[in-house]
């Protein structure tokens, strides 16, 4: 029974958690929120050549990056994370670079954020997560390594080989499934076959847990739950976030040709930050005066990254050939040197 | 451009109409679904959407979604189906949505597409014809602006072509699709949007011929995809200086149009080959191999290479940098006037 | 609760089959035997660089066989599908010509056999069975796809993919694993996550089929139903037949490097051949004078593969030219050419 | 041989010993695993068989089954996986069975592998060695048999490399093991069981260095892996006739050594390149090219190149007719000479 039958309908509760977490939550979900906004204006000036919006996706992302612990886990990103990413406190104007193509992977430094490099292989990077939180059992640390992915993604070879090894070698990794129903123009059901990644799970021995990816505090209890076991040695677990792509793909994308733009109006409507808004109002855990000083700071901070990486200096040509090896080749620098001599001047 | 596809007559095959690559594509799809009911054109995002570059805008709806359809996203698979589709007697036209993303479906290019005909001694013939969108030149995300023909020609059981204008695309189309031999056709990105006057025509040059673009004497540039035109902006700029440079396209990436390019090599003693992707293995080593096997005698200088550097292909303000510019080409052709 | 513990240990029971498709399984099953210890010889005298044995799958490769249609159904088997070529009608001197090196495919007719050639990639067959199974389809005609794969291969991404597309199109297609435990040295537990490759049908939507693979009979109604199902557009399936690679990997390898040896006993005293017969007598399906006339006739016909293998020409070595394309090139010619004047003489 | 490798002490560098190649790179791992916690060894039937080659015998049993583990059957995933350890700070050295079973990891190596540490702009290095036993020769089933230098030497990102002999084999492995950079090492499967007294020393050389294995005046062969032996039985042959050939092992197939390539072709003014694989865009061609632009001058006749033909690799008794024989290479140096 997929989430948006029993839960997706109505309003969610955040009762039950901490007022801060909830705190932490919203307020890193409006941040993004206004990044992504600031992000589309940019890329509709022109400053970005294209943008992949998380839009709809923020209780997902920020629900799974902050129950991780960024001191000793390790995030192995797609290209549709900014707000996990902003939320697990990855330097943001860095990480917003790889939109306005300065620098494909993006411009933090992931061994000290420990977020993995933005990947554009769809799969790709689901096999390194496994590889890290092998690494980790290994030497006996306790680390937990989040592979992020779409429904897409779970269709490629790679997602499959992933998880079948994380079973066989009981990594402590997390297979976090952002089902936000599109593959670019290819809807879930000529996706997925069955209908469900979280329902893989049980074949590989390993739990799944399906979840309304469109309440933040239901996705982070079920995140920090299968975090809880990864640390303990209880191995991997599958989530899958049932959620919904509200925006096009990116900004070259044109969804009118391929689905019906009616149908994201049902999903507008649960907006993840203003459901967890009402909830917070509701629990008590938060008033007006709150969310109205959290929502200027969301937007001052946004201005700030939006300014810095539109102002950011474009990368200087020679980093074309200082980062292929850690040991230059001769070759190498002799092409280095033709390029200064033809190209740079 | 929706309208003007679907008005023109596709059997008039001489019409000359003005039409974009990514057009002249679409075009040739459309004759090719049309003239033989085995034809099936499958990949990601193919259907509805028409593709990412548009080019299959269209198909679905005019030849249903069991000629023209969308596949789950997985390239191994994509290239495995179109295998067992040519088993069942079909004609499998799947794209793969960027070069980049090719590499998954490496194992089955090479390890079956490539070998099914010679594994089963001619008995299961490959006539898949993989489009792949190509070479760079858009300022894309990564894995968007690959250019993997030094793999496939160097892969035996694999023909391999690239067209450089929209004429080229629709007639190399054709004649790539309607060949029992599998053939990989990549489309250069950078020039689906260049609309020219074209007249639409039957292949009539065989499997393997490369093509003068611009005739010259003082040396030949050898190119094929967007670089093409590029070494015809050299061409023009030269001959401001009044050299007179011959721009060959070679389109047959395998098999090379060796004698062609003797000729022209013969006539010229000088070459310079151009192409986006890393020098070291690149196809331009096997061109300039040739040259130098058939015109020793001839050769008034070692070919010269002007190519996309040995470093991964870079994002945005660097790709510039990267591919092989206007003066990079002069130079080159410079230093073999000069040497 | 896998088959070798409820129903691994006993006897079988044919009672409730025809008598004839019993005796047709026990013939195939026992001239493959024979066949298979023919090449086994075969090796040992020098004339087989090496051989894939079939030993103990007999059961499970010629019970899914005999429920196909060779006039419309269509075979993709791996590199050890000896039992279900012979079974499925292949020529097999042409199928045993693979094993002498005469050529890698087999040099039997693929496309009137209707029994793909043999392929060494591990995985890489199975989506050339959803594809032709798809092809079906969209010709509304009523054939079946079987793909053939083993426990190992199970692991491959390419399998995953498959399953998926299969499911998502609903392709007549039957996904039969082998399980025979082992992928050469690596055991089941370390191969496959959560134990069992029938379980992983579910995630995709289909039915997933555990069989006892050394029971002849069960293997074949299992398969038929699967083919009944598919047949009449129910699409795909995933049948695992739990059984146990006897022999080594291949004649190259070491087993009691791996495996301790005592534990084959087990499974060499399930043989699926000799469990048949007893079966059949037991439920009167033939007699002792029947099973010495099948006998010798299964010894005579091996031999008679075993002497026409071993006298079959050498392939000329223009052969490595003439079948590369359809439309040969130039280039090729030429090197034809070399070949000629460099390396024929 | 088990019991030589286990007696030999690994510390005593400089011994002299009778080891085939396969132990030579055994014993090199153990150096390796022995020198480094961060050594890892992993992939498919490398732990209780040994490999399929016997080339990791006995590791497991001396390392533990943390250090040296059987993977699931998944090429891909074992790429992907050593991505994911080199992030974590250890310095895989995974295994893939077959050559041919590489390709369906071509996405992670040339993704992600070569991709990362430029990606990353140094952040993450990928210190990982491929070991990938390689080439044909032994007359093996379908796949096992393939020669993909030319593709990992075209992969921007990574180096590459091909041992001749037992010595050169285990320094090059500690070589490529201890380099910060992926290293793609392709053991010749032919050679495999060669034995030779070899003193097993430290690389002195640097990465991207060939070597002369055989000096002479009248033409130079270049070849790598077990071609470079092939070669020298060539130049004894030639020999017995008075031409004396040098033979060039390269080795390091990324980067080339084109000094090395030109200092020798500079002295015998002729060159014929040797390998196992196809002709068409084979590293043959990059070298040949090489040579022409480095000794265009000196050259007295085109390179020649004699390789595998454009086919797909044979069976059995076809194999020894693929493979560039003493006699067509014989020809080749015959027609270099006559030129
Ligand atoms: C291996 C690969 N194939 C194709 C693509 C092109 N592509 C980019 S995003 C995308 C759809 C991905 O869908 P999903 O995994 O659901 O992620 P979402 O975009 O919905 O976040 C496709 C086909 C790619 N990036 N990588
Ligand atoms: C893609 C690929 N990787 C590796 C190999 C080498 N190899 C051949 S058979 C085998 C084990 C296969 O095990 P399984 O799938 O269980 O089949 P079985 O041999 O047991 O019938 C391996 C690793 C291969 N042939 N193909
Ligand atoms: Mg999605
Ligand atoms: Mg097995």
């Amino acid at each position: 029974m997929p989430p948006q039958e029993s839960k997706g309908q109505g309003a969610i509760t955040v009762e039950h958690l901490p007022p801060e977490l909830t705190r932490r939550l919203y307020r890193d979900m409006r941040t993004a929120r206004d990044l992504d906004t600031e992000a589309i204006a940019l890329q509709r000036q022109g400053v970005f050549p294209a943008y992949v919006s998380v839009r709809g996706q923020e209780a997902a992302q920020v629900g799974s990056a902050t129950a991780l612990d960024p001191a000793r886990d390790f995030v192995f990103p797609t290209y549709r994370e900014m707000a996990s990413a902003l939320a697990y406190g990855v330097e943001m104007v860095g990480y917003m670079a790889t939109h306005r193509a300065l620098w494909h992977g993006g411009l933090y430094d992931v061994m000290d954020s420990r977020f993995g490099a933005i990947n554009a292989v769809v799969g790709g990077p689901v096999p390194h997560a496994v590889g890290w939180a092998l690494g980790e059992r290994l030497r006996g640390d306790d680390g937990v390594a989040m592979a992020y992915f779409g429904d897409g993604a779970s269709s490629e070879g790679d997602v499959h080989e992933a998880m079948n090894f994380a079973g066989v070698l009981a990594a402590p990794v997390i297979f976090f499934c952002q089902n936000n129903q599109w593959a670019l123009s290819v809807p879930n059901e000529r996706q997925v076959a069955g209908g469900s990644v979280a329902a893989r799970a049980e074949g590989y021995g390993m739990p799944g847990v399906l979840v309304d990816g469109n309440d933040a505090g239901a996705v982070h209890t079920a995140t920090a739950e299968a975090v809880e076991r990864a640390r303990n040695g209880g191995g991997p677990t599958v989530i899958e976030a049932l959620t919904y792509r509200i925006e096009p793909h990116s900004t070259s994308d044109d969804p009118g040709r391929y689905r019906d733009e009616a149908d994201t109006e049902h999903w507008r409507r649960r907006d993840p930050v203003v459901l967890l808004r009402a909830a917070m109002l509701e629990a008590g855990h938060a008033d007006e005066e709150h969310f109205a000083a959290v929502d200027a700071e969301a937007a001052r901070r946004a201005e700030q990254v939006r300014d810095g990486v539109a102002d950011a200096p474009e990368p200087d040509g020679s980093e074309l050939f200082t980062h292929v090896f850690r040991e230059t080749t001769e070759e190498l620098t002799r092409q280095h040197r033709t390029w200064q001599e033809e190209v740079e001047l | 451009m929706t309208e003007l596809i679907e008005r023109a007559d596709t059997t008039v095959e001489s019409a000359v109409v003005e039409l974009s690559m990514q057009q002249a594509i679409n075009r040739a799809l459309r004759v090719l679904l049309t003239e033989d009911p085995d034809v099936l054109v499958f990949g990601e995002d193919v259907g509805a959407l028409g593709g990412v570059f548009r080019v299959t805008d269209g198909l679905q709806k005019e030849f249903g979604d069991q000629r023209v359809f969308d596949t789950p996203l997985a390239e191994s698979a994509i290239m495995g189906m179109a295998v067992g589709l040519a088993m069942n007697g079909w004609r499998p036209v799947p794209e793969l949505q960027f070069d980049g993303f090719a590499y998954p479906a490496v194992d089955q290019i090479v390890n079956q597409v490539a070998r099914m005909n010679y594994r089963t001694r001619g008995a299961a013939p490959m006539p898949i014809t993989l489009r792949l969108p190509s070479f760079g030149g858009i300022q894309a995300p990564e894995h968007h602006g690959e250019s993997l023909e030094a793999l496939f020609a160097h892969t035996p059981g694999l023909k391999v072509v690239a067209p450089s204008d929209p004429a080229e695309a629709y007639s190399l189309l054709l004649q790539s699709v309607r060949s029992d031999d599998p053939v990989v056709y990549m489309e250069p990105k950078a020039r689906y949007w260049d609309r020219r006057p074209v007249r639409l025509s039957e292949p009539t040059d065989p499997i393997g011929t490369s093509r003068i673009v611009r005739p010259g004497r003082h040396a030949t540039l050898v190119a094929w995809g967007a670089m093409v035109h590029r070494c015809v902006q050299v061409a023009e700029l030269a001959a401001e200086d009044g050299v007179e440079l011959e721009v060959l396209d070679l389109r047959w990436l395998k098999p090379i149009d060796a004698a062609g390019l003797a000729a022209s090599v013969a006539r010229t003693k000088r070459a310079v080959v151009v192409h986006e992707a890393p020098l070291t293995a690149g196809l331009g080593a096997e061109v300039a191999a040739l040259i130098t096997e058939n015109c020793f005698r001839e050769l008034a200088a070692p070919v010269q290479r002007v190519t996309g550097f040995d470093v991964p292909y870079p994002a945005g303000p660097l790709e510039p940098q990267y591919l092989p510019t206007i003066d990079r080409v002069l130079l080159a052709v410079q230093r073999t006037l000069e040497y």
